[in-house]
């Protein structure tokens, strides 16, 4: 049992961290701001779960695992909240994003 | 292995001060203080110091930011780039950073445990704080009672920068704005933007909560005073943001703010009187109650409660200054 | 176990970083110091179990609690008007 | 591995120096807020890179566990406090830097300076 618990959370974590640095290299690689915004905020959502997941299954059944949860709710409302803020925040001072598909260079 | 990682996050810390020396656009630097801030918090964890990462944790990931571009706003936001005197400059700090690199050769290295600042006064307070206070944070013991008189001291410096800030920006008088200046509040807050809107009012009473869970539980874990002032400041500059400055101020108005700053030093200090007049010296607890490990704890959650009403007094009433400026 | 998931964040608080240098729009650097508070409150939790100290996991709760405020407002201080953020130079780059 | 241990002092003359570089050779006074905020930080560093010991941990008694090795709580104090006046005493700065910049126009050190003898 304990085996299979080390198991699952050891393919949780390294699947979460997996998505972190995607993340990160979409951050990093994508050409404009709307395009580097989608990669951040979606793999973060993914990332965080799989790795607080993979966490909480480590830590069992106690107070830690509540403080955890709670740490995945606030993140899962306060992320999407940020990307909303920021994306309107470079839409009103005229950042246009891009429609049409470029050139590659 | 956690300390290779020191090594990694140490040197980020070190690009990103460059990068917010180099930044001409005093927005992007400011900006990059909370990627400093960030990196400032996770150092100080991996440097066994979960206290002082809570207080930086509570400052930086707001306060700090909202601060800097409530100034912003109120001045040019781009540096003029001037080049007379870097060289010399930079041959000055070049030089004494060398200086200071060869200085510190001598020093123990890091988690030397024969260093000279452990063998000091430290082993005492580690091994008689369960005997004479009995909580288990050491650093809330320190803090709140073997070295109340410094505190008592950071407390009034708070306060003195809070009353500075009000000589030099003051804060609005009088009720706050009625009916016909709705149509400028409006545009003033993020009321027209509904997502933030529901989630803050979702959160912050988690936010508040939260701040009273770091405040009562200080002597138990990580937390105390000064990050559950800093944290329930965070909660109100959100409902300030979302609602509009005029709500907040109706909630906390100035002449409430100005008495939760002096409120809560004065607090502070009138246990000290108290302690004296029951007997004691000033800021000695012991004579609080019968037992005097009990009084110690007494003392410390009243001078901890006073230590957080001063720092969420002084930073919000800083925050509404800044604010009231930018009408 | 934890070290895989640890030296991944980390790694991509690195590139955060390098997309805050680079940026090259203001949003941008907005944009890394968001993901990096993120990924820092990943970061502290993983190290309190690292540590075996579960009990310092309020530290990523503050940050997940309050770390949003700052990209508030800075949409607030945008909508605010006449104090455009100017480092638009190069943002017309983004432009079609 | 004997020099690495010296790493966060070095972190610490770089990040002060730093900091120090803002303060004397930039004319924006915000920016001069901003290394003094640094050359604090560098400060900070410095005090808790003092308090670990090695195979430590906070020093938060755990109920039941003997034999435990704490860090320094002393500079953990001192900086914890440290760090909320610093931001009060910048808030401050920032106060006179936005008066500065209502009663002359301008936030450079040297045009402000300029104002000052024309008058």
């Amino acid at each position: 049992m304990a085996l299979l618990l080390d198991v699952v959370s050891w393919i949780l974590l390294s699947a979460g961290g997996a998505f972190v640095f995607i993340g990160g290299v979409g951050i990093l690689r994508m050409p404009t701001i709307y395009t580097r915004m989608h990669a951040a905020s979606v793999t973060d959502t993914m990332g965080t779960l799989l790795i607080l997941l993979g966490i909480m299954l480590q830590a069992g059944l106690t107070l830690a695992t509540v403080k955890l949860a709670a740490i995945v709710v606030f993140l899962l409302l306060t992320g999407p909240t940020a990307s909303y803020a920021l994306a309107n925040a470079a839409l009103l001072s005229g950042v246009r994003p891009e429609l049409t598909t470029r050139e590659p260079d | 292995m956690l300390l290779l990682f020191g090594i990694f996050l140490l040197t980020l810390l070190v690009i990103t001060a460059v990068a917010i020396v180099r930044a001409t656009d005093l927005f992007v630097a400011v900006m990059l203080m909370g990627i400093f801030s960030l990196l400032m918090a996770a150092n100080f964890f991996i440097l066994d110091a979960a206290d002082v990462a809570l207080t930086e944790a509570a400052i930086g990931a707001g306060i700090s930011t909202v601060l800097l571009l409530g100034a912003l706003a109120l001045v040019p936001n781009r540096e003029r780039v001037q080049h007379t005197g870097r060289w010399a400059a930079l041959a000055v700090v070049s030089v004494t950073t060398l200086i200071i690199v060869y200085a510190t050769l001598d020093k123990p290295r890091l988690g030397d445990p024969n260093a000279p600042v452990h063998t000091h006064v430290a082993p005492w307070y580690l091994e008689f704080t369960p005997e004479f206070i009995d909580i288990p944070n050491v650093v809330t013991a320190v803090l709140g009672a073997y070295r109340a008189y410094d505190t008592f001291g950071e407390v009034i410096v708070v306060l003195t920068a809070g009353i500075g800030v009000l000589f030099l920006l003051g804060l609005p008088n009088g009720p706050p704005h009625t009916a016909e200046d709705s149509s400028r509040t409006r545009t003033q807050n993020l009321g027209h933007h509904l997502i933030p809107q529901v989630v803050g009012r979702l959160i912050i009473p988690f936010i508040v909560l939260f701040a009273l869970y770091v405040q009562f539980h200080g002597e138990y874990g990580p937390g105390g005073g000064f990050q559950a002032g800093a944290i329930f400041a965070a909660a109100v500059i959100l409902y300030a943001l979302i609602e509009g400055e005029d709500a907040a101020l109706k909630i906390l108005s100035p002449s409430l703010l100005k008495a939760l700053m002096a409120g809560g030093a004065l607090l502070y200090g009138a246990t000290g009187l108290v302690t004296m007049l029951l007997g004691g010296n000033f800021l000695d607890y012991s004579v609080l109650a019968d037992d005097a490990v009990a009084g110690q704890q007494w003392g410390i959650i009243i001078i901890e409660l006073g230590v957080g009403v001063c720092v969420a007094g002084v930073l919000l009433t800083i925050y509404h200054a800044f604010a009231a400026r930018n009408d | 176990m934890f070290y895989v998931a640890t030296v991944a964040i980390l790694i991509t608080m690195a590139l955060a970083v390098i997309r805050a240098l680079l940026g090259p729009t203001v949003y941008d650097r907005v944009l890394a110091v968001n993901m990096f508070g993120t990924k820092t409150v990943l970061l502290l939790a993983v190290i309190a179990f690292l540590y075996g100290r579960p009990d310092f996991l309020d530290l990523a709760l503050t940050y997940a609690l309050i770390n949003f405020i700052g990209v508030l407002a800075v949409l607030s201080f945008c909508q605010s008007g006449d104090h455009e953020p100017e480092a638009k130079d190069q943002s017309k780059k983004a432009q079609p | 591995m004997e020099l690495l241990g010296l790493y966060n002092y070095w972190v610490f003359a770089v990040l002060l120096m730093i900091g120090f570089y803002a303060v004397i050779a930039k004319a924006n006074m915000i920016k001069k807020l901003l290394g003094l905020s640094i050359f604090q930080a560098a400060v900070f560093l410095l005090y808790i890179t003092m308090d670990k010991v090695e195979g430590g941990t906070a020093p938060i008694i755990q109920p039941g566990v003997t034999d435990q090795v704490f860090s320094n709580p002393l500079p953990q104090v001192l900086i914890l406090t440290a760090i909320v006046v610093g931001i009060s005493t910048t808030a401050l700065g920032l106060a006179i830097v936005v008066r500065i910049k209502e009663t002359y126009g301008t936030i450079e050190e040297d045009e402000t300076q300029r104002l000052d003898e024309q008058a």
